[in-house]
């Protein structure tokens, strides 16, 4: 683990699940918090939704893009709703 | 007793009515949401809904709470099917109960936007022409 | 097929619903008129309503006729109950079908209101203190 | 039957049929109009109802009150409705 890194668990759904092709997966990141952790996964997984359009839940409750992160937490990106 | 939920079965809208209505009630209101052959101009063959059910439990029973403070009701429940569902089923209901029909209508109308605009919920359409997708609305 | 009925027995929803929908409903709104046990700070034992059947059956037609012109809507449905009625028992149902549910929601509405203020419908009240009268809104 | 008076069956509801005793009755009236022929009932039955407070309707649809009645027709005095 690089000094300073941590584990977090991402979870996707929706658009974004298909195209990372899984549900769940736990990543080191040195990111400080959802905005930068979020950069590097569409980097990693060429997400073409920008964050713009995206809402932030860490550990099941809606949260701010710059809430630090701490090790452990589990970070789930909210495309668009269409419930209903 | 939770007002929000989700169902992965098809669910029965007069059970959940008759355990809203009480000697108080003056007043039902309720929505339904069904699966059209139609969206958007293309012909629909089935979907799917998939949530992310943590935080759509909390969230919905937010709403729920947030339109019990708002509004003068008695009672009030929301249901959500999960899963996959063919054309003519349900997909969402909201009952409301209240002595008077103005605040039952409001808070009926109220509960349904707030689901559909917050809760993370997401449908995955299937078109006639073998095609399908996820609906991320702007 | 009449849109509008008065029904001298309770009678059951679920199949006046079932006969609005189709392949094309994405929205069902539906209210309910029920017997409280209060009406105006007054405990209600029970109540009657009486009907000008003749011309309660052709303005509840015309009103329901109106909101099929006015709102874009699929179907829409009313019945209103006559005779005695107990606490607790459904005094009038009014079902409506859309493709969207903002004119679901406006219809039923509208139906509700415009058969409370034009339908020769009267309603009269026994009071748990033993009288009773008959109410004319002003 | 007096000359220029004519046979009309008038249809009693709600507060109005108890203060009458009759659901209807079949009156022989030389009221021109439903504005004279509750004028008339309106004293002979002591309504306390004024007319301002009704609609009226002729052989079962709404009318006008100045509208003509005929013979033979059948006249309803509609107090304010409360269904619902």
């Amino acid at each position: 683990m690089t000094a300073g890194a941590m584990k977090v668990k991402v979870l996707y759904f929706a658009s974004l699940r298909d195209a990372v092709g899984t549900a769940e997966e736990t990543v080191e990141t040195p990111a400080v918090d959802a905005t930068g952790l979020y950069a590097s996964l569409q980097a990693r997984h060429g997400f073409s939704m920008p964050r713009e359009r995206l809402r932030v839940a860490v550990d099941g409750a809606f949260a701010q893009w710059t809430d630090p992160l701490r090790d452990g937490c589990e970070v789930a990106f909210i495309p668009p709703v269409s419930g209903g | 007793m939770p007002r929000f939920a989700l169902s992965p079965t098809p669910f029965d809208t007069a059970t959940l009515r008759a355990g809203l209505l009480d000697a108080r009630v003056g007043a039902y209101a309720s929505f339904e949401g069904w699966v059209r052959d139609h969206n958007d101009g293309r012909s629909v063959h089935g979907l799917r809904y998939e949530a992310y059910e943590l935080l759509a439990l909390r969230e919905g029973e937010a709403i729920l709470a947030e339109t019990m403070a708002r509004f003068d009701i008695l009672d009030a429940a929301c249901v959500h099917r999960t899963g996959d569902l063919a054309i003519g089923e349900l997909a969402v209901w909201v009952g409301v109960t209240a002595a008077h029909r103005e605040p039952a209508f409001a808070a009926c109308r109220h509960i349904i936007d707030e689901v559909k605009s917050r809760v993370p919920i997401w449908k995955h359409e299937r078109y006639v022409e073998g095609d399908a997708g996820w609906l991320h609305p702007d």
